[in-house]
């Protein structure tokens, strides 16, 4: 009976360039650094594309959710936490910023860095209580604080209620709130890639593995979820500060359903764990979703069904499928 | 034995799971140095033990002391910091990693960056390197692939290995070793006890929990006996061997018929 | 008085809204974050029967619970049967799904104060000199009378007992002969004609808007979490704390708080007590 | 009464089980020896078709990709292609390493929950008999399972099992673990079952020693392939086994 199975392996371009021969050759080198290349100048490049002012604006947009897109990919797969509330983040981060502007009268680029580590700080401490432990509690507490939040604002008449903070300064022009946002992804994107190949990186996904072995390590898995938990909520409050200033104004819908679902549907299409493909699941994802803004809410149903069918269907996502398609072939081995 | 003195004291340590008792009011102490086996049939509470110990579950009363500081009811890691490690029964690898870089984990940790790892005189070079030399020590070939290999692709031996190499990684006084020869080899124990009898050269206490006597017997100072959530005797191996309770209790008699009835 | 039977009558609603989101996380581990949905699903069901067919109430509501459990059953057999095992889908794919029944309703119109559904019996009686209408003595009983069923059949009948086991060990389940996907389906379904039935009794007290479905869902796993996941027992025994807990903050504090009063419960569950009133599981594994 | 051909596992590119064949006629008890990895459980996995579940979990999580080959027969029928639940049914049960008792059950639950496929009828006769063969647990009927010693599970483990009604039992190392008189316990039990109910028994375990006495026809694997086997004198005076498997400590 003739009998076969799919074997994988890696191209032998790839094993030779993991080392440092890659250095020796154009080929290799570029084999390397292309895919790079080609993202970071395409993103450079985008707002001279953009025909209009308003397409222009769709493009900090697309920024703003990478970052809270990147976010979410980096607790789920480097932590094994999953966020169901980057809203939560979009809130404090907000919320905050728009408070030192208009309150304390801090510029933007003073009161968004205060806002993103005051915010982490403060969304870290909320979320402190779910840390130790495993398994779901995280996904629902995050789940219930921007649904808990936005009540309690609204209840209790805080921060102008279901007015909101109106007001808040803008970016001094276009290009540089364009500019700013693609270098804050650009910052987060390889800071986190760098961040989870070092040793600290190696602990928390030893955190995700295996956390008793961690604590028979004689380290407190509570402070290393705290760290990244912290470094996770600052994207977020980043992208909440961002977003107010873009917006000039804060109120109860920073805490709305999208900024909680699209950057997990962004991170399933784009594929979760590569931290690119997140990024590239928005810019998918956003424009389309400024395509369907008069369907109202129906846009979210459109992200669930999306994000629905890829996990079911394709789980692993773009990026993860095409690094594979990058560095491996497939072929068929008689047994 | 050049000292005497009881490094860690357990006093009348007490752990009920529901209404079960696993642990009844159970007093050791462990000597600087020396080699403890615990020995005693399944569900005597071996493990919970080492578990209390640990801090990896609470206890329900007693304390245990450690150089004569009550640790007891600090968390897990806390313990582990202080220089009390422990292997796990079920082997906890980070399966992704290659073996390697599973050390670099704890030689990430505080303890190991203040004592310099193990045998390190203070200061902790590259992590990778250290991982590496702390494997050879253990008994990976250096030169072979095996240190670079996933741990998911390592057999059972070298896994063992690993544990105890995760231990030795944060320079430790005490490693309570839970049943490390269990599922190995006659061959792979007979090249884990001379390793076993390396630890207790360099100075660390061992406290071992074993189902195989024989090998236990070899390595052992001094062996405790448990029975149903109690201690039932310690001693040299000899006078555990010898001890009429220990033999009924671990042995059994060989009429079956009589055993159906006691359980 | 009027505390101990409005918390009485808000615990019974609780555990009725709770007990179809403990039997699916018992059994098939997947925690359903369409929960809501269905919820707002049977509501809705049941109107459109009631009103654009002009059926009688009683076939409405059997015909809506059987319909929310058929969806419960499709959404496992289609969706969920395909991410089990894997958290960080599980938790995405259901909470996708209850975001796009929701949604999708409220795209479709179902807003406003337009829905809602009869009370099944009108009048009210006096308890100790509190008058109590008749729709909440219903909650109360039909709360009650939920639990003592879901005890004895998961006691007494072989798909119950079949059931508990898959709960326990799925692979050891399997090797029995229980097969675990149809088992799963089983207990979907049934979890989803639970949150049906809790909507057909909750929701004449109110009107049936799209919100409600993350207020259940919110709610229910409060409840579950504080009772220890995966336990039914300790889910009612929850259900009365947090109910009670509620009536105590309307009262003393105003009505806009019972949210936060779950939240505060679940912070406080994770602080003092991770596994739950009854969440005994974690315990048994450290032993082996 | 079974009869696998050729069976081959691959777990991504490494070999697991390589080209086994292994049958089991009416009434017979088979032992399968060897160190640990060397594919005792894959095999027992093959066989009960619960591979066929670990397949399908492990391929939707992207992980390892699980290759399965051969055929497996049984009652004259092929059975390759069913679900682990259906080989349940026509009487293949496995008792599965480390016992995985329902722990949070009592021993009369664990034993009901065993009884899902039988009648009213054969559940109250394989009740009596197992308390007939296992004493013990009669008295521990209301303990919770997870409470259990090891041996105390062991047995509950065996009775789960009987209580599906097998005609052939797979037992995946039931002795791990256990003391050598609990183990000579079993090892009479196991003997009893296959004489008393008819019932053919495939065991696996590490060291021959306490099995071997009970096994007409026995396997000796070495990563993940059969090395020997034969009939039970042969395979107890072959002096390579005698060193290599019959090394267990029993002072």
């Amino acid at each position: 009976m003739e009998q076969r199975r799919k074997e994988r392996l890696d191209r032998g371009i790839k094993v030779r360039s993991d080392g440092l021969y890659a250095l020796m050759s154009w080929r290799e080198l570029s084999y390397l650094t292309l895919p790079r290349l080609v993202l970071i100048i395409g993103m450079l490049m985008l707002p001279f594309l953009m025909p209009n002012s308003y397409w222009q604006r769709v493009i900090s947009i697309v920024c703003l959710y990478a970052l809270l897109a990147l976010s979410f990919d980096f607790l789920a797969h480097f932590l094994g936490l999953v966020s169901l509330g980057g809203a939560f983040f979009i809130g404090v981060g907000g919320y905050l910023s728009a408070i030192m502007n208009t309150s304390l009268g801090l510029p933007p680029f003073m009161a968004i860095p205060l806002a993103t580590l005051l915010g982490a700080g403060i969304c870290t401490l909320f979320l402190l209580p779910c840390l130790p432990l495993r398994g779901v509690y995280f996904a629902i507490v995050t789940l219930m604080y921007p649904l808990a939040l936005a009540r309690v604002i609204e209840a209790m008449d805080l921060f102008g209620g279901t007015d909101g903070v109106l007001g808040v300064d803008s970016f001094p022009n276009p290009w540089v709130e364009q500019y700013f946002v693609i270098a804050m992804v650009f910052l987060f994107m390889f800071g986190t890639r760098r961040l989870v190949n070092t040793d600290l990186g190696l602990v928390l996904r030893a955190v995700k593995d295996n956390d008793q072995a961690v604590k028979a390590s004689g380290m407190s898995i509570t402070y290393y979820k705290a760290i990244a938990v912290f470094i996770a909520s600052a994207m977020g409050c980043l992208s909440g500060a961002c977003l107010v200033h873009i917006y000039m104004w804060a109120g109860i819908s920073l805490f709305a359903l999208d900024f909680s679902i699209l950057p997990i549907a962004a991170t399933v299409i784009g594929g979760g764990g590569t931290l690119v493909g997140p990024v590239l699941g928005c810019f998918i994802l956003v424009p389309i979703s400024e395509l369907l803004r008069e369907f109202g809410t129906l846009r979210i149903v459109f992200y669930s069904l999306v994000l629905m069918a890829f996990i079911v269907f394709r789980s692993e996502g773009i990026m993860v499928y095409g690094e594979r398609k990058y560095h491996q072939f497939e072929r068929w081995v008689k047994v | 034995m050049k000292n005497d003195q009881a490094i860690l004291r357990i006093d009348h340590i007490t752990k009920a799971f529901g209404g079960i008792l696993a642990l009844n009011s159970v007093s050791f102490d462990v000597r600087k140095g020396e080699i403890l086996g615990i020995i005693g049939p399944n569900g005597s509470g071996k493990t919970t033990i080492v578990n209390c110990i640990t801090g990896f579950i609470k206890m329900t009363s007693g304390k245990v002391f450690f150089h004569g500081r009550d640790i007891s009811g600090k968390p897990a890691h806390k313990i582990a910091d202080m220089g009390i490690t422990r292997t796990f029964q079920i082997m906890r690898p980070y399966y992704s990693l290659p073996a390697y870089k599973n050390l670099v984990i704890p030689l990430f940790s505080p303890r190991a960056k203040r004592t310099g790892g193990w045998r390190g005189g203070g200061q902790l070079g590259d992590r990778n390197t250290v991982g590496i030399d702390i494997l050879e020590e253990i008994g990976f070939e250096r030169d072979s692939y095996v240190p670079y290999k996933a741990a998911s692709t390592l057999p059972t031996g070298y896994l063992k290995r690993l544990e105890l190499a995760r231990c030795l990684a944060l320079k430790p006084e005490i490693i309570l070793c839970d049943e490390v020869f269990s599922g190995l080899s006659m061959s792979e124990i007979a090249s884990m006890v001379p390793l076993i009898e390396r630890l207790q050269m360099d100075g660390i206490t061992v406290i071992m929990i074993e189902h195989r006597l024989r090998e236990l017997f070899r390595v052992a100072n001094r062996v405790m006996v448990m029975n149903f959530g109690e201690k039932l005797t310690e001693g040299t191996p000899d006078e555990v061997m010898a001890d009429e309770k220990v033999k009924e209790a671990y042995f059994g008699s060989e009429e079956v018929e009589e055993v159906m009835t006691y359980a | 008085m009027d505390i101990f039977i409005y918390g009485t009558i808000n615990s019974a609603a609780l555990a009725l809204m709770a007990l179809g989101f403990a039997l699916v996380y018992g059994i098939s581990r997947i925690p359903n974050f369409a929960h809501g949905a269905l919820y707002v699903i049977t509501g809705f069901v049941t109107w459109i029967c009631l009103r654009s067919f002009h059926l009688n109430y009683f076939l409405s509501i059997l015909l809506a619970m059987i319909i929310t459990g058929v969806i419960g059953a499709l959404i496992y057999q289609f969706i969920l049967i395909r991410v089990r095992g894997m958290s960080i889908s599980e938790i995405i794919a259901s909470y996708a799904i209850g975001l796009a029944i929701l949604e999708g309703f409220r795209w479709g119109g179902f807003k406003g104060m337009t829905y809602t559904l009869p009370a099944f019996a009108d009048g009210t009686i006096m308890i100790e000199g509190i008058p109590v209408d008749m729709q909440r003595l219903f909650v109360v009983i039909i709360g009650a009378a939920v639990v003592a069923f879901l005890w004895a059949f998961t006691h007494f009948t072989r798909l119950g007992l079949a059931l508990r086991g898959m709960a326990q060990d799925e692979r050891a389940a399997l090797m029995l002969g229980i097969d675990s996907d149809r088992m799963a389906v089983v207990a979907m379904a049934l979890g989803a004609m639970l949150s049906g039935l809790a909507a057909i009794v909750l929701l004449p007290l109110g009107n049936i808007v799209v919100e409600k479905g993350y207020d259940v869902l919110i709610q229910a796993i409060a409840v579950c979490i504080v009772g220890g996941l995966g336990s039914w027992m300790g889910a009612v025994l929850a259900a009365f704390i947090i109910g009670f807990a509620q009536i105590f903050t309307v009262v003393y504090l105003g009505a806009h708080f019972q949210m936060v009063v779950a939240l505060l419960a679940i912070i406080l569950t994770l602080i003092i007590r991770p596994s739950g009133l009854f969440g005994r599981q974690k315990e048994l594994e450290e032993r082996v | 009464m079974l009869k696998a051909t050729d069976l081959m596992v691959f777990y991504e590119n490494m070999l697991a089980l390589n080209n086994i064949s292994i049958t089991c006629a009416d009434k017979q008890i088979i032992g399968v020896f060897g160190a640990n990895s060397a594919g005792k459980s894959t095999l027992m996995y093959t066989l009960s078709g619960i591979m066929d579940d670990i397949q399908k979990k492990e391929g939707m999580a992207g992980g390892e990709r699980i290759t399965v080959l051969g055929r497996i027969q049984y009652l004259e029928r092929d059975i390759t292609d069913l679900k682990p639940s259906i080989r349940a049914k026509r009487g293949m049960v496995l008792c599965p390493e480390r016992r995985r008792i329902f722990n949070e059950s009592s021993v009369m639950e664990n034993l009901r929950i065993g009884g899902y496929l039988a009648t009213k009828k054969q559940s109250k006769e394989t009740l009596d008999y197992i308390f007939e063969l296992f004493p013990p647990l009669q008295k521990l009927k209301k303990r919770i399972g997870g409470f259990l010693s090891g041996g105390e599970q062991q047995m509950l483990a065996i009775g789960r099992a009987l209580m599906a009604q097998p005609k052939l039992l797979l037992l995946d190392e039931p002795l791990m673990g256990l003391s050598p008189l609990i183990q000579s316990i079993l090892v009479r039990a196991t003997r009893k079952i296959r004489d008393k109910r008819g019932i053919s028994i495939i065991v696996t375990e590490q060291y021959a020693r306490p099995v071997l006495p009970i096994v007409d026809y026995a396997y000796i694997l070495e990563n993940g392939a059969a090395v020997l086997e034969g009939p039970h004198d042969e395979i107890l005076n072959n002096p390579d086994v005698r060193s290599a498997y019959f090394g267990v400590s029993e002072e």
